[in-house]
């Protein structure tokens, strides 16, 4: 393992320091923590609920490198692909919280599920009005009562943008999360690896691909995905993804919003050749694109490849996502 | 049959031996079926385990268990942070109050995961070496054995909770990495009391 | 090699479609060509020198990344790691003449001043008011008048905005000149490879190195550095490099700008950790860094690594780069 | 000694397909000491000049020396293709208006380079081919052992142009790409004198 780093245990410190300290107009960490909160002027000034989010480290710019004004109030940083611990997300909720209650948007997994609930435990015993949206948006993975569900993947981003606009504009924590779960409905994600991530403390990456295979259905901390396949060309790749997702909407008309991840170690230039082929097959299925983003939002360290998230949105959704913001990752 | 303070604290450090031992392993199972951090969280545990105790040395039972608790809650994070932590804080609070049988003791603390965890036996997790070992210490039969038996039963599992369960059936021949350091924390105990 | 691709030949027009057709607020195509000019209403209403970038493909987002207000008012793709054709840089100068004139930045490698000087030749013969700021900030080289020179490398990403901010300001092209070569002469960069990139034409690493091998003063297509060393801690490497760039500047008062640039296979996570070591060793040497900046902007595929780059600059400078600007990859 | 129209288009003919087929190998060469794009960049401008002559069928050499300077030009960006355009834009121009010999008109090629590129010999180019062709040319003996020779003779120079230069002594022991494919257009040439 070749890695820009010193000590292992130092990373997700190290990290934020070197995020808050090139940041420091827009962020600042809450002392004692590895969460970062806004450090702009506006934040003080408008009240809104607050909106805290946060997870393993590993995924950024994911969660911290979207908090600013109009998205994440708060973000909170675990250890690489592990939940933050409950006492740092309790601060986090407490620095943020104005008043008017705080909403937690939480990635689906069991980890980050609990440590979660322990912190809104903690805060509801000082009396702030808190409630939680869960994201599962990976389709790769059956949604059955007996499992644990659907993943939160790239869509997060998107449900987070949608939500910090709405913040902003002043909607109560009850009108958030019903958002919330609606935008989370309508948001569909599958991702594809090329090469597995290196997570700093195992030192090799989480699984082998031959030279000419890829892996359909990964999640973003290297969980093997449904199948492994020869690799193809940039536009069966996007067939293949889109025949997956599109069948999970119901109802085709009406507008939607795309978003082209990057996995971290896949550079733009391929992101921008999947784009077009994207759009083309969405064009031929009469799909209406009205909001598209690519580039690295949601990744997973070093990972090679790339994730679609396609939502069914409304003009309410697609103004919001296109709504200008202050933040270092969107 | 219950533990005294002295045992509890050699059962403790026996547990953080064996993790800090068996931290690459823990990792390579949870390679297999998770994201590969088991080992390295289950270390941070461990280390934050010393570290409270060597601060302030507990003066009971309870005490102690809170320790460990606090630290799995406040360093681990993940899965097995707040659930390794839920067990030892509901085992702490159940010592406190009530005069309570060591087999009723592991009952509580894997209610306790269970709880935290919405989960129960057969899912491939922690549970699985938890229960039986709740039950076999019921009938008085705790020895290393039935600690094996138990962490091999999850081998033949297909996991429905935790990460593992993202592999449906793909799930099935592995250990699961949480049940092999339940099943250090519970070799710790059969050497504690094998030292009765 | 695996690549999300479709046919070698077709990548740079592929992805330009793929940026353009998923910016289509901020950007559209030269007809005819793989350049693409501003596509936002500002741009027509607002008068001024016009600034146009381009060279070869596979550094994105540099430089259609940084089309856009406040940047460059359009950028020419050549092939991947190839200098553009003279006739696409023509169409892109009358794409963007507003009568003020135009300036052209060029990164110093024969191939880009050449088919920039026979298009600024072409330009001349319509009468279009043209010059040049060739950038050429890589101290790994060194600077004979026998040789090349220093290349042009992540610097120019500072380059292109100090420009861009002072164009919309409604400097003149000479003063623009004048700016250009200043910040230019105060501008000096590194870079480190862990891995070489993968030429999708080549289909193979341009270089080898061993697991635990890093190649020092690296250039941005695969031209080897000075050096093959062992790995060191990232605050050992941010100590090496500084030692190298410090030297370059006489004087060591005043304030300075710092950009930390991945070269697209390396994470973020790696990237913040370096800068966090090149702030404490900065600080230590008590030089005042006034701006700084992480991320991929200037990047070689996939190759992983990272570049410092270090500005001596004041305080006109600094504000230019603090300047909001709306771009794809600023 | 002068090239008519039908020898001429044998020669570009047979440089196109030489460097169709040794794309990989110049290739290979710009990898060791450049960027790894001469093959590529090459291969575009053959068949930019393949698709060129197909579409219009030049009547004057001095057309067909156009054609392949406007499809090096246009099609092949990096430093070979305002290199090679240069040369031949040059050489359309001097066989236009001038009666020229052979040898002079490749000296007209080899000073376009050393405009365009601010080269001249030694400095472990494609100058390096261009201006010993020429002067062999003009002294009568060119074949393909001279061609070879001034090729050969990059091998040990230290580029002070181009990529190479940036790699200072280490740019030693490695043929210039440049230089091998001027060398297809010169053997490309002696095929066709020999020819007569
Ligand atoms: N819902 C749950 N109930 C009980 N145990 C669980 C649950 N989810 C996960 N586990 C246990 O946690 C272990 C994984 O812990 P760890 O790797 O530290 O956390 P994470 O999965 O967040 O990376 C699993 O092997 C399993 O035994
Ligand atoms: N200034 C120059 N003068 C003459 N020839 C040059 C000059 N710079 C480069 N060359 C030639 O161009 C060749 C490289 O061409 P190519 O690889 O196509 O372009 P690039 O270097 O832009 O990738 C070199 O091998 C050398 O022969
Ligand atoms: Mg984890
Ligand atoms: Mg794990
Ligand atoms: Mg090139
Ligand atoms: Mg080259």
């Amino acid at each position: 393992m070749k890695k820009i780093i010193n000590n292992v245990e130092d990373i997700v410190p190290e990290m934020i320091s070197g995020l808050v300290r090139t940041n420091s107009d827009l962020l600042k960490e809450i002392e004692g923590t590895t969460a970062v909160v806004r450090n702009d002027k506006l934040f003080s000034e408008h009240k809104q609920v607050g909106i805290v989010s946060g997870g393993g480290s590993g995924h950024e710019p994911l969660h911290a490198g979207f908090v600013g004004d109009g998205m994440l109030s708060a973000a909170v940083a675990g250890e690489v692909f592990t939940s933050p611990t409950p006492d740092q997300i309790y601060e986090a909720i407490c620095a943020v919280d104005q008043g008017l209650g705080v909403l937690l948007i939480v990635k689906n997994y069991s980890g980050d599920i609990m440590n979660f609930d322990m912190a809104k435990e903690m805060a509801e015993a000082d009396d702030i009005k808190i409630a939680t949206v869960v994201v599962d948006d990976d389709i790769s993975v059956k949604n059955s009562e007996f499992t644990q569900g659907k993943r939160g993947v790239a869509g997060t981003a998107l449900v987070e943008k949608i939500i910090g606009a709405a913040a902003r504009l002043g909607e109560s924590l009850d009108e958030l999360v019903k958002l919330g779960k609606s935008v989370v409905d309508n948001t569909k994600t599958i991702g594809i690896a090329l090469h597995a991530a290196t997570v700093p403390a195992v030192g090799h990456p989480g699984f082998e691909l031959k030279d000419d295979e890829i892996e359909y259905g990964i999640g973003i901390h290297n969980e093997r995905g449904y199948s492994v396949e020869k690799i193809q060309p940039a536009k069966e790749l996007a067939h293949e993804l889109i025949e997956k997702i599109i069948k999970e909407f119901d109802d085709k008309s009406g507008k939607f919003a795309v978003l082209i991840n990057g996995m971290g170690g896949t550079p733009l230039m391929e992101q921008y050749i999947f784009a077009n082929n994207v759009l083309d097959e969405l064009e031929s299925k009469n799909i209406d694109v009205e909001f598209s983003k690519v580039g690295n939002l949601v990744t997973s360290l070093d990972m090679q490849g790339i994730s679609l998230t396609i939502m069914k949105a409304n003009d309410d959704w697609i103004d919001k996502l296109k709504e200008p913001v202050v933040t270092i990752g969107w | 049959m219950k533990l005294e303070l002295e045992q509890s604290q050699k059962w403790v450090e026996l547990f953080v031996q064996k993790l800090e031992t068996n931290k690459a392993y823990l990792n390579e199972l949870d390679t297999a079926i998770g994201d590969g951090d088991h080992g390295t969280n289950m270390d941070r545990g461990a280390k934050a385990i010393t570290e409270s105790l060597s601060k302030k040395t507990p003066n009971t039972v309870s005490d102690l268990y809170k320790a460990v608790a606090f630290a799995m809650i406040q360093k681990v994070g993940g899965a097995s942070g707040p659930l390794y932590g839920t067990a030892f804080l509901d085992m702490s609070k159940a010592v406190k109050t009530e005069n309570i049988e060591l087999s009723d003791l592991i009952q509580v603390g894997s209610d306790g995961i269970k709880r935290r965890g919405e989960s129960d036996v057969k899912m491939k997790t922690m549970i699985d070496v938890w229960q039986p070992i709740a039950d076999d210490l019921k009938s008085n039969k705790l020895d290393k054995a039935n600690v094996d038996t138990a962490l091999n039963s999850t081998k033949d599992m297909v996991a429905t909770k935790g990460r593992a369960s993202y592999l449906e059936e793909k799930s099935k021949g592995h250990l699961d990495p949480g049940s092999q350091s339940s099943a250090y924390l519970f070799e710790s105990l059969v050497d504690v009391l094998g030292d009765n």
